[in-house]
């Protein structure tokens, strides 16, 4: 049963990004695919964050009147720091030119924006 | 009990993900996104993260939620309903979602200290950091020192992020948006008491937590990033209650472009001043005689640097969201 | 100055770094293209120093932060990243040059902007091929890429909003299964320095996630570099940026996450895992083989200058992933070799439609006809560049051709069959820039021809560059050495 | 003094998280945007605050009694607020109540 149940946290990253990478190939609308590829980020984050954990430990702040005290893993944490950062970089710029789509096609919808250039 | 915790939000995390697809309604899909990141961010709490906990509050419950939102307005809110799906896009990713968790049952279980990621250079951060920085928050101290070069580069994303922001939206036409004309939208709320005398009594003490949570940052969890998240959220909610022109009245787009710019020629300048007291790029040691004084002193400013800039960008990017024309 | 030579890696990174903030600071356009130029060509010179420091003392390790390598974050300039760096920062440099203002759609008070993402975007790709962290490389390709979007938004037309939006989403899928791959990697290994996976994932190798990392990487970036069938952002994005822009990444972009595929292939992965090699050249050989074919064809199709040449770095790439499909020293080396000479080709190309397209304003070939006599400079120099790109004996794009042929024959009779592509896929790019050139010189120019040459100071960047391709063509020593050494440290590790 | 502590704390916990579920319910069951707001600004407020009482009472006199009790302060400001707003935003996109709700 534990040997399942640890694995868990990685089952539910592979359906997360999954489901994020289908919202991206599967909708036409802008929006909704930058709203996919949020949730296909944040299905990483929660592979790098599952690895921290050890058993039995606390967050990586060191306390000096505890020693022995174990502490979950920072570097992990550290890089989905950087992560986070990068993916709200990414999707404030997106959300930019899907603005600027909208104003200049009038529409958000994929299909009928390629339709309007092939025209 | 914290497994079945997790457990639990997991499956709630897939539950709300499914239902984000489905919502046809945009509105719909950004609350919800919004409620998606806030369990991730419990997730991230159970799993030892808090730092990460903290941010993935601040930037994808808030800050994101703001932009979507924003965007929304300027667009369209509704999903154009959709005929029949191609079936082949659900069966490519059935097969490599199956692909990916094949791979799992190699893998290290959740918590198992034995673990190849918790051998080889973990220890060593936690070990030495007391010795070689002594700050409490080995994050911060990984963050702005050991991995500092990797935060120089966060912080030159949201720098590039907000130049585009302000290359693709900036209106010059209108100069900008300081001519803002007193719509009922540039008025923010000013008409309805209750969110105004709530509003004005709590965006003091959000820009005061977010002050704590950037100076903090040493000893608990916190440090720029969230501290810019913060301090523009508190601001952001005061464009909102005073009105967009009292806000750019207190930080126009010039001062915002200063801070942008002000705090990535920090953090390189630090990086710079390394290079010339006689260490490497971004050494902070020959800040200062003493190198662990030195350290504190670099993590200070360069984590200064960073919230400088993050401030910058998302109220520049929310000025620049709130400036363009309503949908007609 | 001799203190300095010590952080010369880590320069390339710096000077684009604080640059672009003083840029925004500065606002004014004339003093934000000089400080963008000012900053490319300090880089280009840096670049060049460090070929040099290379080739005398041989690899530039640089602990940023004074920290040791798996701890903190390693720079590592050898022969392959210093050959990156020169292509990066030439390509820079080159297209600032020859565009002091950028196209009509960008106004003036906002040109600023411009030049800050053009730095980023140097710092960025810069910062990837010095980098010895794969984490750190992850962080970079996202400077660079968001710049790159930012630039290629600036295009005249709506379609490049369009096209960028494409281009985002796929980049983002890219940069993020590159991610995941590392994640991976770091879960079995434990480390995020690239010399220190080498060493540690012997152990792991034979487990499942390690196999997925090297399929989730491989991907991922190969959606980055464009490798066919990931290349449909490509030819859209090239051709609505603003001409300058095309210039700088079609020479540079892709061939840098191509440079980060062999590193993480031949470095981390083969010789590591079992049958690695096998699969990579099983997989990669018939797509580059298709990849030079399929984007030929669609070359010949195209009736827009930009297009036609977009579609046909698609098969440039094809050859490049091709020379490596072939894992041998040989192979690898002539992979490496085309990168540095299709930047040069491409480069002078685009720089020759910059021109053409500044002068005449239109880029469809039914409207360019005789248009030759009205630019008689550029149009030479389109046609040297163009035989480079074909491989005609004497310019650059021969050379590397040539040793890919070598090294196909070194495999025997399976090796003469894949020569059969690489001559089709030169016959093609025969065609396609023949008809460039039938409707530029045969075409009918109607009855007055006025001259509209290009600016002088185009024309001059524009032969510059094409006279480089000439002289790596008769005297390849320098590149070709630096890509047979590249190969033999991605190969044998020395 | 401990027992009775941990009694009060514990009925309180219990109660809080009955509301909360009620509330719940509420949000689910209720026929109309009015009424389940009606419903849900329970949890936002009784509930919460109740669950933050009976664990302030567990951690006793410490720097963490204090958080908590800031931030049952802020939940008691800013919970209403929202309600107020999210109300005024309905009443302004003339959101009609359900005719069933007004009939009984």
């Amino acid at each position: 049963m534990m040997e399942y149940l640890g694995l868990y946290n990685y089952w539910v990253f592979a359906v997360l990004l999954m489901l994020g990478l289908y919202a991206v190939i599967s909708r036409t609308n802008l929006i909704k695919k930058l709203i996919g590829m949020t949730i296909f980020q944040a299905a990483v984050f929660l592979l790098y964050i599952s690895m921290d954990k050890v058993e039995g430990g606390t967050a990586p702040i060191i306390q000096s009147h505890m020693p022995g005290q174990l502490y979950s893993n920072p570097l992990p944490q550290v890089l989905i720091l950087t992560a986070i950062v990068v993916g709200i970089a990414t999707l404030s710029l997106g959300l930019a030119i899907v603005i600027r789509i909208s104003e200049a096609y009038g529409s958000i919808e994929e299909d009928e924006i390629r339709k309007m250039d092939n025209a | 009990m914290v497994t079945l915790f997790g457990v639990f939000l997991l499956t709630l995390l897939v539950i709300t993900a499914v239902g984000i697809l489905r919502a046809e309604h945009l509105f719909v899909a950004v609350m919800l996104t919004g409620i998606f990141s806030l369990q991730m961010a419990a997730m991230f709490f159970i799993l030892d993260a808090a730092d990460v906990a903290l941010t993935e509050a601040a930037v994808g419950a808030g800050v994101a939620t703001v932009l979507l939102l924003g965007a929304l307005a300027l667009t369209n809110d509704r999903e154009r309903p959709s005929g029949i799906r191609p079936w082949w896009p659900l069966a490519l990713i059935a097969a490599a979602t199956l692909l990916v968790i094949y791979a799992t049952f190699d893998q290290p279980r959740l918590g198992d200290p034995d673990a190849p990621v918790h051998q080889h250079v973990a220890p060593w951060y936690l070990e030495e950091t007391p010795r070689l920085i002594d700050v409490p928050n080995v994050v911060t101290a990984i963050l702005a020192s050991f991995r500092g070069y990797d935060t120089l580069g966060e912080l030159f994303v949201i720098f590039t992020a907000g130049i585009g922001v302000l290359f693709l939206l900036a209106n010059p036409s209108k100069g900008g948006a300081l001519s803002l004309s007193q719509s009922a939208e540039s008025q923010g709320l000013r008409h309805h008491l209750v969110p105004r005398v709530v509003g004005r009594l709590v965006v003091p003490f959000i820009v005061l937590f977010g002050l704590y949570v950037q100076f903090h940052g040493d000893y608990g969890p916190g440090g720029g990033f969230q501290a810019g998240a913060l301090i523009s959220a508190g601001i952001i909610l005061y464009a909102l209650v005073e009105g967009e022109s009292m806000a750019l009245k207190a930080l126009s787009f010039r001062v915002l472009a200063g801070m942008i710019a002000g705090g990535a020629l920090l953090y390189v300048g630090v990086g710079i001043a390394g290079i010339l007291l006689g260490g490497n790029f971004l050494d902070y040691s020959v800040l200062s005689a003493d190198p662990v004084a030195g350290q504190h002193l670099g993590i200070l400013l360069v984590e200064a640097a960073v919230g400088l800039t993050v401030t910058g960008v998302l109220l520049t990017i929310f000025h620049s969201f709130a400036a363009r024309d309503q949908k007609s | 100055m001799n203190g300095l030579s010590a952080h010369l890696p880590a320069i390339p990174v710096i000077i684009p770094l604080l640059a672009s903030p003083l840029v925004v600071l500065l606002r004014q356009r004339g003093l934000a293209w000089a400080a963008a130029t000012a900053s490319s060509l300090f880089c280009f010179a840096v670049a060049i120093t460090l070929v040099a420091a290379v080739r005398e003392s041989g690899v530039q390790a640089y602990a940023v932060g004074s920290w040791a390598a798996p701890f903190g974050i390693e720079l590592i300039v050898d022969q392959f990243s210093a050959l990156l760096l020169l292509i990066v920062t030439g390509a820079s440099s080159f297209a600032l040059l020859i565009a002091p203002r950028f196209g009509s759609g960008v106004p003036d008070d906002r040109q600023y902007l411009f030049y800050t993402a053009w730095l980023l975007a140097l710092a960025g790709l810069s910062g990837i091929v010095v980098s010895g962290d794969a984490f750190n490389i992850f962080v970079f390709m996202e400077i660079s890429s968001l710049a790159t979007y930012i630039l290629i938004a600036g295009g005249p037309n709506r379609q490049a909003l369009a096209a960028v939006f494409r281009y985002l989403i796929m980049g983002t899928i890219g940069a993020t299964f590159y991610l995941i791959g590392v994640g991976y990697i770091y879960m079995m290994t434990g480390t995020l320095n690239l010399a220190d996976m080498e060493a540690l994932i012997q152990d792991v190798s034979d487990l499942r996630p390690v196999l997925v990392a090297g399929g989730f990487i491989t991907v991922g970036l190969a959606l980055k570099a464009a490798v066919f069938p990931l290349h449909i952002w490509l030819p859209n994005a090239y051709a609505h940026a603003p001409h300058a822009v095309t210039a700088f990444i079609a020479a540079c972009s892709t061939k840098v996450f191509l440079y980060v595929l062999f590193r993480f292939d031949f470095l981390v992965f083969q010789g590591n895992l079992p049958g690695h090699i096998e699969q990579f050249s099983a997989f990669m050989m018939p797509l580059a083989i298709i990849a030079v074919l399929f984007g030929s064809a669609i070359a010949l199709a195209q009736k827009d200058l930009k297009f036609l040449l977009a579609y046909s770095s698609v098969a440039q790439i094809g050859y490049i992933m091709l020379g490596a499909s072939l894992v041998s020293v040989s192979g690898l080396t002539a992979g490496i070799l085309h990168m540095f000479n299709h930047a040069l080709a491409k480069g002078a190309l685009f720089l020759a439609v910059a021109c053409i397209g500044t002068a005449l304003g239109v880029l469809s070939l039914d409207k360019l006809s005789g248009a030759a006599r009205r630019m008689p400079w550029t149009f030479a120099a389109f046609v040297v560049a163009g035989l480079s790109l074909i491989g005609i004996p004497g310019t650059a794009g021969f050379v590397s051709k040539w040793y890919l042929v070598l090294a196909a024959l070194e495999l025997g009779v399976m090796g003469a069959l894949l020569i059969v592509p690489v001559l089709i896929g030169s016959v093609m790019a025969v065609i396609y820039i023949w008809k460039v050139v039938e409707a530029a010189y045969f075409g009918n120019a109607g009855e007055t021809v006025v001259r509209a040459e290009a600016p002088w100071w185009m024309v001059t960047v524009l032969w510059a560059a094409v006279l480089l391709n000439v002289w790596f063509g008769l005297q390849p020593g320098l590149p070709l050495e630096l890509a047979r050494e590249a190969a033999a440290l991605l190969l044998e590790g020395q | 003094m401990e027992v009775l502590l941990d009694i009060i704390s514990w009925v309180l916990l219990v109660s809080g998280g009955a509301f909360v579920f009620i509330g719940g319910v509420g949000a689910l069951r209720m026929p109309d945007f009015y009424t389940r707001m009606h419903a849900a600004s329970l949890t936002d407020t009784l509930g919460t605050i109740l669950v933050l009482l009976g664990i302030i009472l567990q951690a006793g006199f410490t720097l963490s009694a204090v958080k908590l009790l800031a931030v049952m302060v802020f939940l008691l400001l800013t919970a209403p607020t929202a309600a107020y707003a999210l109300a005024n935003a309905a009443r302004l996109a003339r959101l009609a109540p359900e005719r069933r709700a007004l009939d009984d």
